[in-house]
């Protein structure tokens, strides 16, 4: 029956109540980027996290330079520098527990060495030896992302199942400004705050993606007001302070640890480098630009506040330089030795067992390899 | 891990469909081991519009069996983290062409993490995707897409196409802690066979094809959809005066080539049948590593009856486009039987 | 040279201003759902496209019950019905002028006929003869889109390309509640947002993806609330109140039309039937809620209007209900008339011209189907 | 559409890299049709990470040569409605592996939008996708995806091998009223060649292989990246007493079977090389598609030199993974040429 057939007995009525999931209002960022350092906020600031995050700064920077050095001398096959970025990685390693997860970018191996990588595993990928360098379980970051976004469900899914399981484990995922476009950060951020999933979202906002600049990669007033639109709050901060970044990050891990749910923090910062080594800035961007934000340095800005309320001194830069420098020695040392490689990994780790193609697959390779140290034994006796 | 846990009998379960050895198969694994969880569209409430989650939600709660957003990568992306915390997922992807939204995550992840990791993070994923034609769906319900999955190295590739296996290879699916690309032919969902649910049979080790009609003649290669037309062309080649053996793969990776070259070698002849399209279909390879294999036991080439090339017609049109008796038989007259006499 | 190194010369400076890259504020949606019917809003409405929109509102409900009924006969494959949702149907069509294109799903077949399409050329996917059953050049509608939100890219790219010819055509695009969550939502908002598109985004949000509620769907505020975060502007509006749904996307389009950019319009309403005819809708949600929406029908509410108003008297609603008894009428007629169908047409458009591959396959199957017919005659004579 | 239109020479452009004559392609079929845009991530200032679109943006503007948010579905998505209103838009797919997320667009739509309007919609879209492994690129940077677009009807598939080519097909892609893939074999970007880009040669018709080398004994048949390897061991072959037939195969979809099964039964032994894993690979297509027209001349079954069955290696272990010499010399061996004593 239609409606008009049953017109006469039919009463129109308002339509079911409506009423919004949940208040938009305390979703929405503030108007600019949250800042520690120079103002009134730093007074709160506890001094041994400052001369903590310090020294990883420090560190963080000198590992970035050796990085980049390493990678023109050929012993890494590409490098992204996060130099610049330096405070988002170190406050992201240093607002988790030893329980929780990180999920880094390619861009982030910085922040693995925070948490207390190895350096060199953590630039296992880079290098070209393997992919990933290091036990994921073990340390409790997952591989480095390559194809972009494609971490964050995976960050949400882990969340979501330690909380099935009842372990108050935190997920941290990092992404950049341009990986916000991709349709998996809108799918992970939704399935997220559905589940409520002890997550937080951090995005590194450095400008570009490669040559792209954010004004053509959002129309958005800020990155943290996409928060609203899945029901988690949207944070904004100055990236290049470190001490700002710190206390937004652990206030979001607090939060989705006690069951609050997912937070998005945007954080505002510039990359110095280019994109990687491969890569030519000057072709998309000024050198004053650059230069603008070389002087909003985040090693400088801490350097500055420790140094004026009389927590750092010579001996305290210094320390921190020789530690960083005793980093940098080390990176060397190891990296300039070739890996140690077997071409049966090659078959190894495909599946949990062999399957018979791949078995006569490392049969044939085993056979081309003796072959080859065959004729190298007779060419060269 | 058992399979023994107590679990209520299937109401009505002999004659079994395959849609409900499915359903046993996941009750039964869920039962079996607390990691196991269920998730994606519709599979929670509803039962999957196939019915084949039907009353997992409510037996074992909506964190084993969750019904998901409406988003594929998101689906597959979150269970590749939860398999990272420790978890056996098993997703639904709720048609085939619905499956291709999480092709990435398939392919530079579900395949890919333990390789990268050296194994340290294996991830024991069973994606389940309702495959294949003759139901008359509508556009994108009827895709054949196992030509991708097969294409892509660090996924295994099981299809069921008997009820007994429906269960017993969904068990060892879900079981193996490789992923697994699991494709349930749409058009056998409501295909019966007495079956009895009480005492399933062992779960199939993965990998293995099985003779499913011995014969001398030639020998049929298929898997799902394309078994039951092979099984009754093998009948009808009696008249014709061909006794045709059929084998069922099931596993399209890892792929048996000692059961299917044995037959090979055995008869001298074969097709390879199939509902996807023929070009870069996955009756390429077997031919082709047939061939490699029984060259000189071949009395003719290989050959292949597959869909046509072409995107998948409307249900109207679409017994023109699928293989069937008549089209195999065909085939099977082309094998040269000249050089014989 | 590390900024350690250049320390001595180095001046912290504040970070380089921020300043939202828009304002957010006006693009936010108001709390609650927007009406015109029964409010104050009535009066500025245009009585000509009240009773317009009626009567479009009656011949749809009309096609939806005949269409169903059809269905149950076996002469569609499948119908997903839009009952209780025609008021959002016929306003899209009613807000395009003629050289603007609609960009359905599945569900919209309706706001292709409001649009003037022939229903039984709306209906083709649905009937199985074929997939698209009209030109969508000609009418401007794109072919219905089974995979979900796929087509919005679609509508967002042809949006642009026609700017950039200097066309002033707009594209509206229908989602449901739903397919907001599918990552192609997220990626063609924010290109049209980047773009400035002259596209319309209609969200359908009818309560339920299949079985799925809003509530396991998203955690937002509203959908609409997704709109700042891609920085365009966001309306929700009460999708069963023709008169408002026609107001609030007129507006987006007239927006869109001089150079405005994109508007993400939510439409609150209820799937009165269940997903399709193959879905069983008494496993996920109650009658009383079914019952509760029925009471709001956006037909009984306009009539109601109408009639108080004395614009809409007896003679007013037969002829409405004669001129949807027509088209139900004649779609009986032509749909319980087998199609005529030529096999020869799955090679036909599959490329520009047939490939070898595809000529071999096309006289493999002529040469079966003459085999049929001579078997077909043999036994028959 | 003519190919004339007035364009100033490239600088220094002979000898010329098949990356220069992808650019120039581009650029003739830009200046030669208002209606082809190009768009993708970093094509505009940039000009593309492998620098393909180098000074379009200068030379057209940014609607003609568009940097587009980092979202591949979009890309490809947006690319459908420019294309359904009459444009003919050429999109980069930066990477092999970041192709995926647009991989529902293309096997949905792209692939059947003319097919389903009965030929009133065609998607005249041409997406480059640099592809294959050698340059020493980390993971998902060094994928060989041919086999997935192979196994999609709608689509047309190139690839190619010498700078020549590079300039020929894609100029026949853009003008071509069917999408196509355009696979560009990265490691081959920078191979020079002498090229005269003051002259290019005509457009090439699509679907054509050619033979490369003609030889006697057996026939490669290799296509992209591969057939610089194939040129060098029918060169070392000479040794060894072969003379070997390479075909370029240059089209994967349509498939020149005239040109291929000519060389095929001239030489009685073929060899399918490719840098793709094996397993659900192109040669599983062609060699049995060879096979079945070719059986009677064949001496020895036709066989495959191709990637391992494992996800691309990390750039220290590729080149043990990518088909050299030495491997397709090995193949040619096993071609049973005792046969012939
Ligand atoms: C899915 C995918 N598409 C494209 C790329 C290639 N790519 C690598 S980095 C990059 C830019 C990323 O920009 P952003 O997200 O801002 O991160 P940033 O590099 O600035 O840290 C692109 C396009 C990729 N890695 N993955
Ligand atoms: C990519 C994709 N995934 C899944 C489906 C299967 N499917 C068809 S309709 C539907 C629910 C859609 O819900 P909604 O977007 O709210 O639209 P509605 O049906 O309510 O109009 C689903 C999951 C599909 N068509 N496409
Ligand atoms: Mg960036
Ligand atoms: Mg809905």
């Amino acid at each position: 029956m239609t409606v008009m057939e049953q017109r006469g007995a039919y009463r129109p009525a308002p339509p079911p109540a409506w009423r919004p999931r949940t208040d938009p209002a305390p979703l929405l960022p503030d108007a600019a980027p949250y800042r520690v350092l120079g103002t009134e906020a730093v007074a709160g600031a506890d001094p041994l996290l400052l001369l903590r995050l310090y020294r990883q700064l420090v560190r963080g920077r000198r590992y970035n330079t050796q990085a980049t050095a390493l990678t023109k001398q050929g012993r890494l096959a590409v490098y992204p520098s996060s130099t610049g970025q330096e405070a988002c990685q170190v406050a992201a390693a240093l607002a988790l527990e030893e329980r929780d997860w990180l999920f880094p970018s390619y861009r982030d191996t910085l922040a693995a060495v925070a948490r207390g990588l190895d350096p060199v595993e953590a630039l296992t990928l880079l290098r070209g030896d393997w992919h990933t360098g290091y036990d994921p379980r073990e340390h409790r970051i997952a591989p480095l992302s390559t194809p972009l976004t494609t971490q964050l469900p995976h960050a949400v899914g882990l969340a979501h199942a330690a909380r099935l399981q009842g372990d108050d484990v935190v997920a941290l995922a990092l992404v950049g400004d341009g990986g916000t476009s991709e349709g998996d950060f809108h799918e992970a951020l939704n399935f997220a705050a559905v589940w409520q999933a002890p997550v937080v979202f951090l995005v590194q906002n450095n400008g570009f993606a490669i040559s792209v600049p954010l004004a053509r990669q959002t129309a958005a007033p800020s990155l943290a007001h996409k928060a609203v639109g899945y029901g988690m709050p949207g944070r904004l901060v100055d990236q290049n302070d470190a001490a700002a970044v710190h206390e937004v990050l652990a206030a979001a891990v607090r939060h989705a640890r006690v069951g609050g749910g997912p937070t998005l923090v945007e954080a505002v910062t510039y990359r110095i480098d280019a994109h990687t080594n491969a890569d030519d800035a000057t072709r998309y961007r000024t050198a004053a630009e650059v230069e603008a934000w070389r002087a909003h340095d985040p090693i400088a800005l801490l350097e500055g506040e420790l140094t004026a309320r009389g927590l750092l001194d010579e001996d305290g830069v210094r320390a921190a330089r020789e530690d960083a420098e005793a980093l940098a020695a080390d990176l060397r040392t190891r990296l300039n030795q070739d890996p140690v490689l077997d071409p049966m990994d090659l078959f190894a780790h495909v599946y949990a067992g062999p399957t018979p193609q791949l078995r006569e697959q490392r049969a044939l390779l085993r056979a081309e390899l003796e072959a080859e140290d065959a004729d190298g034994e007779g060419t060269s006796s | 891990m058992t399979a023994t846990a107590a679990v209520e009998p299937l109401a009505a379960a002999k004659p079994a469909t395959m849609a409900q050895a499915l359903t046993r198969a996941l009750r039964d694994a869920m039962a079996a081991d607390p990691a196991v969880h269920v998730l994606g569209e519709d599979v929670g409430t509803l039962g999957g519009v196939f019915r084949v989650t039907d009353g997992l939600a409510a037996e074992f709660g909506p964190d084993r069996c969750t019904d998901t957003p409406l988003a594929e990568a998101g689906i597959l992306g979150t269970a590749v983290g939860m398999a990272m915390y420790g978890l056996r997922p098993v997703v639904e992807m709720q048609f085939d062409a619905f499956a291709y939204p999480a092709f990435e995550q398939l392919v530079s992840h579900v395949s890919r993490m333990r390789n990268r990791t050296r194994g340290a993070l294996p991830l024991p994923i069973t994606v389940r995707i309702p495959y294949g034609g003759g139901i008359g769906g509508v556009e994108h319900h009827s895709d054949s897409s196992e030509a991708y999955y097969m294409a892509t190295p660090g996924l295994h590739v099981l299809t069921p196409a008997t009820v007994a296996d429906a269960y017993g290879l969904l068990r060892a699916a879900i079981a193996s802690d490789d992923p697994v690309v699991f494709l349930e032919p749409k058009r056998l969902y409501w295909a019966k066979d007495s079956w009895n649910p009480e005492d399933p049979p062992a779960v199939e080790p993965v990998g293995r094809a099985v003779v499913r009609r011995a014969g001398t003649s030639a020998t049929l290669l298929t898997y799902g959809p394309s078994l039951p037309v092979c099984l009754e062309a093998a009948e009808a080649a009696r008249e014709e005066g061909w006794d045709l053996e059929v084998v069922d793969l099931r596993s399209l990776v890892p792929f048996d080539d000692d059961t299917v070259c044995a037959s090979v070698r055995r008869t001298g002849r074969a097709v390879v049948v199939h509902e996807s399209s023929g070009y870069g279909g996955p009756g390429g390879e077997i031919a082709a590593r047939v061939t490699e294999r029984c060259f000189h036991h071949l009395e003719a080439p290989v050959l292949r009856v597959a869909g046509f090339d072409i995107p998948y017609p409307p249900p109207m049109l679409e017994r023109h486009h699928l293989p069937g008796v008549d089209r195999v038989l065909d085939a099977v007259a082309r094998l040269q039987w000249e050089a014989d006499n």
